[in-house]
This record gives structure tokens, C-alpha cells and sequence, in this order.
């Protein structure tokens, strides 16, 4: 299991082919990548992602240990950036493996429930009409009662 | 004990962090504090629903107890992922 | 959309990031990686994997088609290979691009239950006691009542 | 029309594809004559439970009717993914 919270960019490619690589057993591997998104009117200038330093690593480290205990999981990566990211750009990577599928499926989706609203990231957009904070979505709350 | 502030919280606060001398039971005691010091803090903690807060790195409800605890964090629903 | 049926082997990681590359406007890219495992008591020296060269490509086609149907997809990719695999080289992938996490995953769990029951392929397992050909497993059949 | 056999199918029939001149109507009554044919297909049709049928390529029921069909295939279930 590896939790790497940064600043610097990382390749989805690279990342995804060595989790691959690198297990041994798995018949599944799942990988779940979030990318910046333009506004919907378009003109993003960039994202800022703020983060809680020392909580971050503890609460992405407890939600993998909580998916790692409801699966069968023979690893997992999360990967999740801060600072100022360009549109396009990924944001943050989950990766899962498993002897079988549906583990590595639900492992995935649920890391990724939980990381939206339980890990301390805020995320904030610079577009033309200045910098707003990204809104909690109910949706992403409510996701968490599926689990 | 430490009290930090993040994303909007922060900004409306002013600053990322300070240390306060408090007796507060807990955490809304904290809160109403706060709100008595300043406007920004009023103005940051006007809606508590729309807030969230973390004791020593766990998150946690407005009534929970500070005893013991070393740094407090409040913040906005989180938007990670 | 891209559907590859092939021999060849191919690069997981640098399809993935080629896929998250090109795409515009999507948050969120889901990726699946079925990879063959080894036997339960070890000893697996290939596993060869038979299709129906036509139908083959046509299934998959109608099984993408039904999902960028009945999800938000702005992309998507089928690669499955055919023919002797070693063991822990990469069968076949998978990977959806969608505005949002829910439709990514929703569609990427969907197309592999479709391919694994209803894409023509079959797969034969080459260990120390002969060669066996893999048995269709109730519960894969079953998993396509969820949808 | 084309008769195509697949996986452990086509190795109890002992060849991948054949040309079968036939009147049969459905899918089954064209099982029945080729088993009565020999024994290596009574041998792979045993338990039609077991298997699938595709007519031109698309996956069909037993009783389908094979009027215009040009391509027949018997297979087990699939093991893709």
C-alpha cells in the first residue's frame, strides 16, 4: 500500500504500468484517474488545491486501511497532488489490485467516495471572474451511504 | 493550543494559524469565543453546518470535548478526489 | 471509441496514459487491467487464449455501444488479447473517460462483466496436468442481472 | 452454410469449421442431425446446457430458426475479460 500526497505533477501512464508491474498473484487491477476539469463556461486558469499537512497522509492512510480490511485487496496506490494545477491536468490517481474483479472494482469506488469527503483537500478555481472555492456536492456526501 | 484554518475559513479569518489561550469545554464553547473577539471569526463561523472541524488531525463534532487536545482545525467540507 | 483484438502484447500503462492524454473535458478516466494469474497450486506455464475472429469485434462493438448508451461516456477503449499468454502478462484492458467518477466506473464495471460473458473468447490453462479450458464461473453470469 | 465449432467444442468435433448441407429449420433440429451423424458430435452436443449458439455471429436460442443463416457457430460459455 503507498500514499504519496505532492506538489509535483505525476504520470498516469508511468504510475498505472508499474502497479502493474509490480504485482504478483492480482488478476485485476483497477485504476481511477481525476483530471482538471475546464468551467463549464470555459477560461480556468488554473486550480489551487489546498491541503492539511500531517492530517492528509493520516486520513488517506486510514480510508486505505479501511478498504484494505472490507477487500481482498494485494495492494493499493493513492496518489494526490496540492498546489496550483493547469486544466487537463490530474489531479490525484487511485490504484487497486485483487486477485479478482469486483473487489478491485468496489475497492477503487470506494477509496475514491471517501477520499472526495473525508481527505482535508479544498479545492479552489481561477477562472475570469476571479477565484471561487469549489462547493461540497450533496451527491458526494450521499455516496458515502452506499458503503 | 493551536487552532489552524483552512481554504475559505482562512481567508475570511485572515491567517492560516495561531495559538490561543483558551478554557473553552469544547469545541462550539471554542467557537463562541472566537466569535466575541472579532467580526472576521463572527463572519467565518457564521453558518457552523457549513463547517467542519478536526482535533489533533481526527475529525470531529462541534461538541466534542478539547481536553487534552493540542491543535484544533476548521475548515469547509472537504472537495478532494 | 477503439476496440483491439490482438495477438500482440501490449504496454497497460502506456495506453493508460495515451488514453487520460487525449482526452478533453473528461474529470475522470477509470481503467481495468485483467492480468493472467497463475494456477492455485502454481505450475501455470501459458495460458492460451481462443476467440471468433469477427464476432469477436462485433460483440465488443454492441457491448461499448450499450454502455456509451447508458452512461455519460466522452470515450472509451476495449483492448483483449488472443492467443498463448505467460503468466502475469496482461489479458485485456479496459478504460472510460466521463465528465464525472460515477459514470467512468459504472461504465468500465459494466463492459467487463459484458465482455467476460458475452465477448466470444474462451481461455485454456497449461500447467504440470494438461491443459484445461477455464469454466464459465455462475457468478459472472449472474453479475450481469445487476444492470 | 458454415458450421464453426470453438474451444473444448471444437477439439471433441476434431475441426474448427465444415460446410453442412442441411434442411434443418431450427437450431436444434440441425444438433440433432449432426449428432446423428457420429459419435465425436454426440460426444460435444451432450448437454446443450453446456453450451452457445451464434447464428451469423450473433448469439441465439436453440429453437432460432436458420432460414438465411450463412454462418452457424457452437461454442461453451465465454471466458473473456
Amino acid at each position: 500500500m503507498q500514499v504519496r500526497v505532492q506538489a509535483e505533477p505525476f504520470d498516469t501512464g508511468a504510475e498505472t504500468g508499474a502497479f502493474v508491474a509490480r504485482q504478483s498473484g492480482a488478476g485485476a487491477v483497477v485504476t481511477f484517474t481525476g483530471i482538471v476539469r475546464d468551467l463549464p463556461g470555459g477560461g480556468l486558469s488554473r486550480m489551487e488545491i489546498e491541503h492539511y499537512p500531517g492530517m492528509t497522509e493520516r486520513a488517506i492512510g486510514e480510508i486505505v486501511d479501511q478498504a484494505a480490511a472490507r477487500w481482498a485487496l494485494s495492494d493499493a496506490l493513492v496518489i494526490h497532488r496540492f498546489g496550483p494545477l493547469r486544466p487537463a491536468e490530474p489531479i490525484m490517481m487511485v490504484a487497486t489490485a485483487a486477485p479478482h474483479r469486483a473487489d478491485a472494482f468496489m475497492a477503487a469506488d470506494f477509496l475514491m467516495d471517501y477520499l472526495k469527503s473525508r481527505a482535508p483537500f479544498w479545492k479552489k478555481e481561477i477562472g475570469p471572474d476571479g477565484a471561487e472555492w469549489v462547493a461540497a456536492k450533496d451527491s458526494d456526501e450521499n455516496a458515502l451511504n452506499r458503503w | 493550543m493551536d487552532v489552524l484554518y483552512f481554504a475559505w475559513v482562512r481567508e475570511r479569518i485572515g491567517l492560516p494559524r495561531e495559538r490561543v489561550q483558551t478554557e473553552a469545554e469544547t469545541v462550539a464553547d471554542l467557537v463562541a469565543e472566537l466569535c466575541a473577539r472579532e467580526e472576521r471569526y463572527a463572519a467565518a463561523f457564521a453558518d457552523p453546518a457549513a463547517l467542519r472541524v478536526a482535533l489533533d488531525q481526527e475529525l470531529a463534532d462541534f461538541d466534542a470535548p478539547l481536553k487534552g487536545v493540542r491543535e484544533v482545525a476548521f475548515f469547509p467540507p472537504m472537495t478532494g478526489g
